[in-house]
């Protein structure tokens, strides 16, 4: 797993690629959670090229939702390959979170 | 692979239609109790459609004959505490954030991927298997 | 033919599981999207054991991967009445002989020979589909 | 379907060998209808050689037993095979048919 993150306004812009496992999700909780704090107000992740992810990836995603909700602040994830959107969509997260095609549309949209 | 028969629904017709399944049943391998016993259900069924199928003389029979692919089967095993994942009651997928557990939603995923759970507790053992069944397209579907 | 792996129930060994596993579904000639979730489905089952099986460490998991026997299937196509077979009421075979009512036993005795029967009507067509399953001895058994 | 009878005191023996299916069922029914009509009393069938039964013959046998009931009679198996047996089980006609091991045994209980 690769993490990488760069500010975009009020907004930070996290990349995450390769897989989020039970492995690899301790790490990407720890990251997702200090870059939610870092982040004026929303976070949005890019998961193009992210190819796997379990429950314990689900757990760091909505522990890092629930922090930015604080501070009126939103998750959106973009460039969400099929089968992890299908992840999200059987666990009921795409009810809390914003899913945006691009990385693009997602930042508009802050 | 799978093979077809269709024939005008007549008794005169059931042996041929016996022959057609008992030979695909043969061919797969079913010992000769089992194959009889298959008979006896296969002619049941066409009995009863020649008997009450159709109310003027004309209808057919097709008897398709195949096999589905086989699963694909992970067995896990553990003796530790008794634990029957089956018995957890899945997670509210529709509640909103701020009503969500961490948590809880392993075994309902899980649940989601495979085509079947099965789980019990053998002497001092969890035995927890998990079965795919490939989609393909070349075969008998139910 | 079924393989099988034996390790410590540690985090550290997730890894070679999944290995495992997944290159028992790929040579089973699952596409990549069903091996992802099936890895899914095994990870979830994999970290619980892991998590919470055990109360000291030294526990051990086993996971052994293999397939299943195809099913002989044999499915009865025809455009007559609709009937579903299996809506009918289980004749009362603990009756003696003075109750007993001539017919009856056809569909029952279909249902006690084969493994599964599964009835559906399509367009004008009733679609009737009887399924068996060998009991081999050397798969894995769910 | 082969069929065969005798009489032995006050009862017939019947043979049957080969299939009884919903094609050779007819020609059994009628057969096992004069046979119950013959006897003074009991039918025993010999099912040494049959090795097929559907429920088209449990039809048969369920109207001859009816047929001897009103004289009091029995209907009474002999020698039946594994396959067939266990067809008249699940019918759960072994309540009032009595299966014997030998043709022998069955004329005892007459
Ligand atoms: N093998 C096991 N032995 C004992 N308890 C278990 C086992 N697996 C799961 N559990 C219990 O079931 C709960 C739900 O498991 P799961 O759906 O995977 O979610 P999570 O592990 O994320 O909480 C766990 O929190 C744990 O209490
Ligand atoms: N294909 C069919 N179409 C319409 N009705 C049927 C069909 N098959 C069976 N039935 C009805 O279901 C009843 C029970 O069938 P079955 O169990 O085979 O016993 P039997 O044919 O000996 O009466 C039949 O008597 C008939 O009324």
């Amino acid at each position: 797993m690769e993490l990488n993150s760069r500010k975009e306004g009020d907004a930070v812009v996290v990349s995450v690629k390769g897989r989020v496992d039970a492995l690899t999700a301790p790490d990407f909780e720890k990251y997702l959670s200090e870059q939610a704090d870092k982040s004026e107000k929303s976070l949005v992740v890019n998961m193009k090229e992210l190819y796997y992810i379990s429950s314990a990836g689900l757990r760091a995603v909505l522990g890092a939702t629930k922090k930015l909700k604080e501070k009126r602040g939103d998750m959106m994830l973009a460039e969400v390959q099929e089968t992890v959107r299908e992840v999200f969509e059987i666990a009921g997260f795409n009810k809390f979170l914003k899913i945006f095609d691009t990385e693009k549309s997602a930042l508009e949209q802050i | 692979m799978f093979s077809q028969i269709t024939l005008p629904a007549t008794l005169g017709n059931l042996r041929q239609f016996l022959d057609f399944i008992t030979t695909c049943a043969e061919k797969q391998g079913f010992c000769p109790k089992r194959v009889s016993q298959i008979e006896l259900a296969a002619e049941e069924v066409l009995v009863n459609i020649f008997s009450y199928a159709y109310s003027e003389p004309g209808g057919e029979v097709s008897v398709t004959c195949g096999s589905d692919s086989a699963r694909l089967l992970i067995r896990f095993e553990d003796s530790g505490i008794p634990f029957d994942p089956l018995s957890k009651e899945p997670p509210d997928v529709t509640a909103d954030v701020s009503e969500r557990g961490i948590g809880g939603l392993g075994i309902f995923l899980a649940g989601k991927f495979m085509d079947e759970i099965h789980y019990r507790r053998e002497k001092d053992r969890n035995i927890l298997t998990l079965a795919a069944a490939p989609k393909a397209e070349s075969e008998v579907s139910l």
